[in-house]
């Protein structure tokens, strides 16, 4: 499966904080890798250096070949890369539907076209209705999002990812905070991903990440502890001890 | 080689005097987040308080000035009770709505009682003559002004870092729920704070008389003067306020000496420079 | 993309998930319809008082300009008055030196506001908040500075006049009563708020009101935020400089005062008077403000200051949706 | 029956006593005073309000045997759009039969098209750049121009053989008006303006130019200011930096008005100006004018603001009986045109060609009468006309 994210070596200080050291690791179609380590670990810090919304000091990320690592986050994200944030990030009075034809908007390169109302785009008003009714908030099309439940604004944030039509999808811990009740359609939206769609996903409930994950990296202060297969992880004596707690 | 000097001498008595009207400004504003517009107006009231008292109640200056301070502070604060502190968690643009309907509503009440003409304030022997400063002559309360301003900039610095009301304010602005909960009277700080802010207004509408002439108007005349104070110096920095003052005070009597055709052209380019080299302010990284 | 399986939400009747309202925004010519009608009304009411409908209009479509940048863009500026100023003597110089007639006159005016917001749109915007607001009013007062400066183009204080504004398309000549001219803004102003409506209910429109509401968003689904602004912000320019020409042409003068501070705060003060963001808060803010402003002027001259004063308080202490409800609750009891 | 015959009768009579007040009401004549009454000059407004009533009281509430209604517009400050809407409303809405006020040239030139087309005669009290007669033919100045008090004074001062004068100006129309008039008089009578200064209206600090006029090692300075908070400023510093005892003499026009003069204290003493108008003009008719506004209006001063409007209110008189109180433009200015009379500033008449009033300009000092300060009248200059016309 093509290389999709290539990180080499990525290093971010915050004043005298290292919160990230030399971190690589790749990402192929397909893959779906869990990044867990405790609170503090840098992992959110990661995922904005990767995403654009930080700048590393040093190392290189590679978004399907091309050098991004000093770019914007538009053209990374014209290269196929989304994501979701780990506080929900959403312009708050704007109906449901604009908020996801806002992305379909972008998508498409319509976001200048200043003339034609934005009903006046069928296709991509279906696609985005297509798009609630598959995440099951199509009877909150015309709701403002800041009126939605908290789990639903969390199912918002992950259909704008998607409505991107990515190749590489980060998801800072999509189900924080979430209750009981509106957990079962994030999970059924997280096993019904494309096949080929390469995953990244922060998260600390391990019956998930076990379950989920074809792939785990394990961060601790700022660096990779460990990288493999959700079994080699499990037995790792290094992640034990740093995060299981149990002695090796 | 005069002219520099006058340039400095001038600049540093007319940037004192812009000091001491913004800095109850960048408190309100910056420790408090009120956004008041009617800051010059409580300055105004100050100033007409303390020409009342000296003029017609024939008080002694120095007895007139506190007087006419309390009394500002006294406005403020109950202003504050009955209707400012319903507009603390209003959005920004409702409070400036709100403050230039004030600013309004003193400017017409002044206008109504005392008149359209200019108050003056006048000076007690000690001040009303010029000192010699060797090279050239300087008005005696210019010295006043420079010396009160210094003594405002560290009272005020010393008590919002060093005092408790100081500590209690501050926790107060950042986060009023954590801080009433650690049992700080959140309601007797905001209200302190605005009657301490309205005080250095008035304080510094009294001093800055002899610049700024008492009309009715005055509330907002010289409401774009000090709200660029205290942009450039940074909401809620005493120190910043000070340097910016000095700093845009000596640039606008440069460009009086040496290019006064050209208006405050200079004022406001230097005014964008600075904002944009240092947005949050002169003194903050 | 393979999967299709609908995740069904809790027990919902296939149904009534499909016919569930989708937002739709209103035709872009309603508005500006109403407003045209109610504009000719109050034209046709009031024969005497054409020249203060036309500064009501003019008014309006300035503030409308406003709702763009503060209600859409959501920047808070306290400098418009700079664009609107450059407008005035865009027109004002043009009709002066080169050609009277009106259209063309409003065309530079346009484009005028339009290349000064562009401009300085391009330094304002890389600041937001506070820093950003402060940054107008240095603009501003530079424009205003330099109009002072120019005297020979400009006229200075003494205001630039002499210029005649030729017939409206050729034979409607501007009369005494103000007739032409009452609706010839009225007329620019149905057409700019048209204009307008589309601009905010385009996909434009909903990603600069999207960086509105939330720019970390906005920029995570790849949008050129700083761009977007700038176009809304020449926009806005250019919508303010045609307001800037008609001011210019039905006044056949342009004063020192269409690039004041005053003239900025009082637009900011229309515009949250009326609510920013749904563009005909500005249109009423506009026409209270005027009327009250000018009702209390003419009854008292010299303290009409406490009622405009006492007024804005008010509002902000009682917000006017709250104010219609009472009202409403009177008028219902009482019926 | 549909009506008691009471309620009919009720009826008919005030109908008639409406009619029989419209009748009235009709014959008024309206005259529109527009002018700052709110705002940093609000004081101009006062002014002319409190001269204008008192004149007409003075004349037993009739002008010309009509009876008169004041109607009083604000335009708040040099604000060209609301005066044209203003003046516009007047005219058509309001039907005013003639215009008076105007304290700012954009607000003057702003209506002139209106009172040309509406041949509405309009009374300037106190606008005072020459070319505002120019814009329309139904304008007649009743106030003054800096051309024509500064030419005389520029003429003195060389007689005086002060050769070096620095000239220190408010940099806006008039202030840039009366500078060219003291450089162009000044030279022709072979005197140097050493240096121009010009200083941003906006100043609140005079100091700097205040040294600078030290510097420039003129003997006199010849200044224009804005009355209110500007003339007290820089008069203030002129004091404070000891001009006058370095030999620097002051000379002025308007900056010692009597509205700011008691203000000054006795530091004003000995400040020389060239101007018309002095409230301690000595004549019958200014005693007249000063009781009149002292029981119209006990805060209104005597300066050439309310004068202005005093004078302006006789010519409105004048051109009433002229045209026998019905509105009748052409024969109202024409009337004006010929006027000439004794008024509270001295014998004054209006010039037949510029409509502008060609009067007597006094060389005046500023002296302690009783503790209180006046612009004692020196020397006359004779009846100037507007030399700004001239040139």
């Amino acid at each position: 499966m093509s290389l999709l994210l290539d990180i080499r070596g990525l290093d971010k200080r915050f004043g005298g904080l290292h919160v990230t050291r030399g971190v690589s690791f790749q990402l192929r179609a397909g893959d779906r890798l869990a990044l867990i380590g405790p609170n503090g670990a840098g992992k959110t810090t990661l995922v904005n250096q990767v995403s654009g919304v930080l700048r590393p000091d040093a190392g290189e990320i590679r978004l399907r070949g091309e050098n991004v690592t000093r770019l914007g986050q538009a053209r990374r994200v014209r290269l196929g890369l989304a994501r979701t944030f780990q506080i929900t990030t959403l312009a708050p009075h704007l109906p449901v539907q604009r908020q996801i034809e806002m992305a379909l908007f972008e998508r498409e390169g319509l976001g200048g076209r200043a003339w034609r109302s934005v009903d006046a785009y069928p296709a991509l008003n279906a696609e985005a209705q297509g798009l609630l009714q598959r995440f099951g908030l199509r009877a909150q099309a015309a709701t403002p999002t800041e009126d939605l439940a908290y789990g639903e604004q969390r199912l918002v944030e992950m259909a704008l990812a998607l409505a991107l039509r990515p190749r590489v999808l980060l998801l800072d811990e999509p189900m924080a905070g979430v209750p009981k009740g509106d957990g079962a359609r994030l999970l059924a939206a997280l096993d019904s991903l494309p096949r080929d769609l390469a995953v990244l996903i922060i998260e600390h409930d391990m019956d998930l990440v076990f379950r989920f994950a074809s792939r785990i990296v394990v961060l601790a202060e700022g660096a990779v502890l460990a990288d493999g297969s959700p079994d080699e992880i499990r037995r790792d004596p290094k992640v034990r001890a740093a995060y299981l707690g149990t002695p090796a | 080689m005069t002219v520099l000097f006058n340039i400095a001498v001038d600049g540093l008595a007319y940037g004192m005097v812009l000091f001491v009207i913004a800095v109850g400004l960048s408190l309100t504003l910056g420790l408090m987040r009120f956004v008041n517009l009617s800051h010059c107006a409580f300055a105004m009231v100050g100033g007409y308080c303390a020409a009342f008292l000296v003029r017609q109640a024939q008080w002694n200056f120095w007895l007139a000035v506190p007087a006419a301070i309390i009394a500002t502070a006294a406005l403020g604060a109950v202003l504050e009770m009955l209707v400012l502190r319903h507009l603390y968690r209003r959005k920004e643009l409702d409070q400036v709505l709100f403050t230039i309907g004030l600013s309004f509503f003193l400017i017409a009440a002044t206008n109504a009682l005392a008149g359209p003409q200019v108050q003056l304030i006048p000076l007690p022997p000690g001040l009303a003559g010029s000192v010699d400063l060797g090279f050239r002559t300087l008005p005696a309360q210019r010295l006043l002004v420079i010396g009160a301003g210094l003594a405002v900039a560290a009272g005020a610095a010393w008590i919002v870092a060093r005092t408790r009301f100081g500590v209690w304010l501050r926790a107060a602005v950042d986060h009023s729920g954590t801080a009433s909960s650690l049992g700080i009277p959140i309601r007797v700080v905001q209200c302190a704070s605005f009657a301490a802010g309205a005080a250095l207004a008035g304080f510094g509408g009294i001093l800055g008389a002899e610049l700024m002439p008492l009309e009715p108007y005055y509330a907002l005349k010289y409401l774009v003067l000090v709200l660029v104070v205290v942009a450039v110096g940074g909401m809620g920095s005493i120190a910043g306020s000070l340097a910016a003052a000095v700093v845009l005070g000596v640039i606008e009597t440069a460009s009086k000496y040496l290019a006064s055709d050209w208006g405050s052209l200079f004022f406001f380019l230097a005014m964008a420079a600075l904002l944009a080299w240092r947005p949050d302010g002169l003194l903050k990284r | 993309m393979n999967t299709s399986t609908t995740l069904q939400g809790p027990a919902k009747a296939p149904s009534e998930a499909r016919h569930a309202a989708a937002p739709r925004c209103r035709p872009a010519w309603r508005a500006p319809l109403v407003v045209l009608a109610l504009g000719a009304l109050a034209c046709a009411l009031l024969p005497e008082q054409l020249g203060l409908m036309t500064r009501i209009f003019i008014a309006a479509l300035f503030v409308l300009s406003l709702d763009l940048v503060v209600g859409v863009a959501g920047l808070a500026t306290l400098g418009h008055a700079a664009v609107f100023g450059t407008g005035a003597y865009a027109a004002g110089i043009f009709a002066l030196k080169v050609m009277p007639d009106p259209l063309a006159g409003l065309a530079i005016g346009i484009g005028a506001g339009g290349l000064l917001a562009l401009a300085s749109g391009a330094f304002l915007l890389r600041y937001q908040g506070f820093t950003f607001l402060m940054l107008t009013v240095a603009v501003a007062q530079i424009v205003l500075s330099l109009a002072q400066k120019a005297r020979d183009w400009t006229g200075g204080d003494d205001g630039l006049s002499g210029f005649t504004v030729g017939p409206l398309l050729g034979h409607f000549a501007f009369d005494l009563e103000g007739r032409v001219a009452a609706f010839y803004a009225l007329a620019v102003l149905v057409l700019m708020h048209y204009v307008a409506r589309r601009l905010v209910d385009s996909p434009f429109g909903l990603a600069v009101r999207g960086i509105h509401e939330n720019r970390a968003r906005m920029a995570a689904l790849g949008t050129p935020v700083y761009r977007r602004l700038l176009a809304m912000y020449a926009a806005a320019g250019a919508i303010a400089g045609a307001a800037g020409a008609l001011s210019a042409q039905t006044n056949a003068i342009v004063g020192l005062d269409s690039l004041s501070f005053a003239l900025s705060a009082e637009a900011l003060v229309m515009l949250i008077l009326g609510g920013a963001g749904r563009l005909s808060g500005a249109l009423v803010g506009a026409v209270v403000f005027t009327l009250l402003h000018h009702t209390a002027a003419s009854i008292n001259p010299y303290h009409w200051l406490f009622v405009v004063g006492f007024m804005l308080m008010a509002v902000v202490l009682v917000s006017p949706a709250k104010a219609w409800g009472w009202l409403r609750r009177r008028v219902g009891a009482a019926s | 029956m549909l009506f008691s015959r009471r309620a009919l009768v009720r009826a008919l009579a005030a109908s008639s006593f409406v009619l029989a007040a419209a009748q009235a009401h009709a014959q008024s004549v309206k005259i529109g005073i527009v002018g700052p009454f709110s705002g940093p000059f609000a004081h101009y407004g006062a002014l002319f309000k409190a001269a204008a009533e008192a004149y007409v009281a003075g004349q037993g509430g009739k002008l010309g045997g009509r009876e008169v209604e004041l109607i009083y517009r604000d335009t708040g400050g040099p604000n060209p759009a609301q005066a044209k809407g203003l003046v516009q409303e007047l005219i058509v809405k309001d039907k005013v039969d003639y215009l008076g006020g105007f304290v700012f040239t954009p607000n003057a030139l702003a209506v002139a098209p209106l009172i040309q087309q509406s041949q509405t005669p309009t009374v300037i009290f106190n606008a005072a750049t020459s070319a505002i007669t120019e814009k329309s033919d139904y304008f007649v100045r009743t106030g003054y121009t800096l051309w024509q008090v500064t030419v005389p004074l520029a003429r003195w001062a060389a007689k005086q053989h002060i050769a070096r004068v620095v000239t220190a100006v408010t940099d806006y129309g008039p202030g840039l008006d009366a500078e060219a008039a003291f450089k162009n008089e000044f030279a022709r009578q072979g005197g140097t303006v050493v240096e121009s200064i010009r200083m941003p209206i906006a100043t609140t600090d005079f100091g700097p130019f205040v040294q600078r006029i030290k510097a420039s090692g003129a003997q006199a300075v010849y200044t224009f200011l804005p009355g209110g908070p500007p003339n007290l400023g820089f008069i203030k510093a002129y004091n404070e930096n000891g001009l006058a005892r370095s030999g620097v003499r002051f000379l002025g026009t308007a900056e010692t008005d009597e509205f700011d003069l008691q203000k000054f204290g006795d530091s004003a003493v000995g400040l020389t100006t060239a101007f018309h108008y002095s409230g301690a003009h000595d004549s019958a008719a200014n005693k007249a004018f000063v009781a009149a506004l002292k029981k119209q209006d006990p805060g209104a001063v005597a300066n050439y603001a309310s004068v202005g409007a005093w004078d302006g209110m006789y010519v409105i008189q004048k051109m009433i009986e002229a045209t026998g109180g019905r509105k009748d433009g052409p024969k109202a200015i024409a009337a004006a045109r010929a006027l000439q009379w004794e008024s509270p500033r001295g014998p004054v008449r209006i010039d037949g060609k510029t409509r502008h009033i060609t009067q007597d300009v006094y060389l005046r000092q500023v002296e302690m009468v009783g503790g209180v300060a006046v612009n004692k009248e020196v020397e006359s200059f004779g009846p100037q006309l507007d030399h700004g016309l001239a040139q």
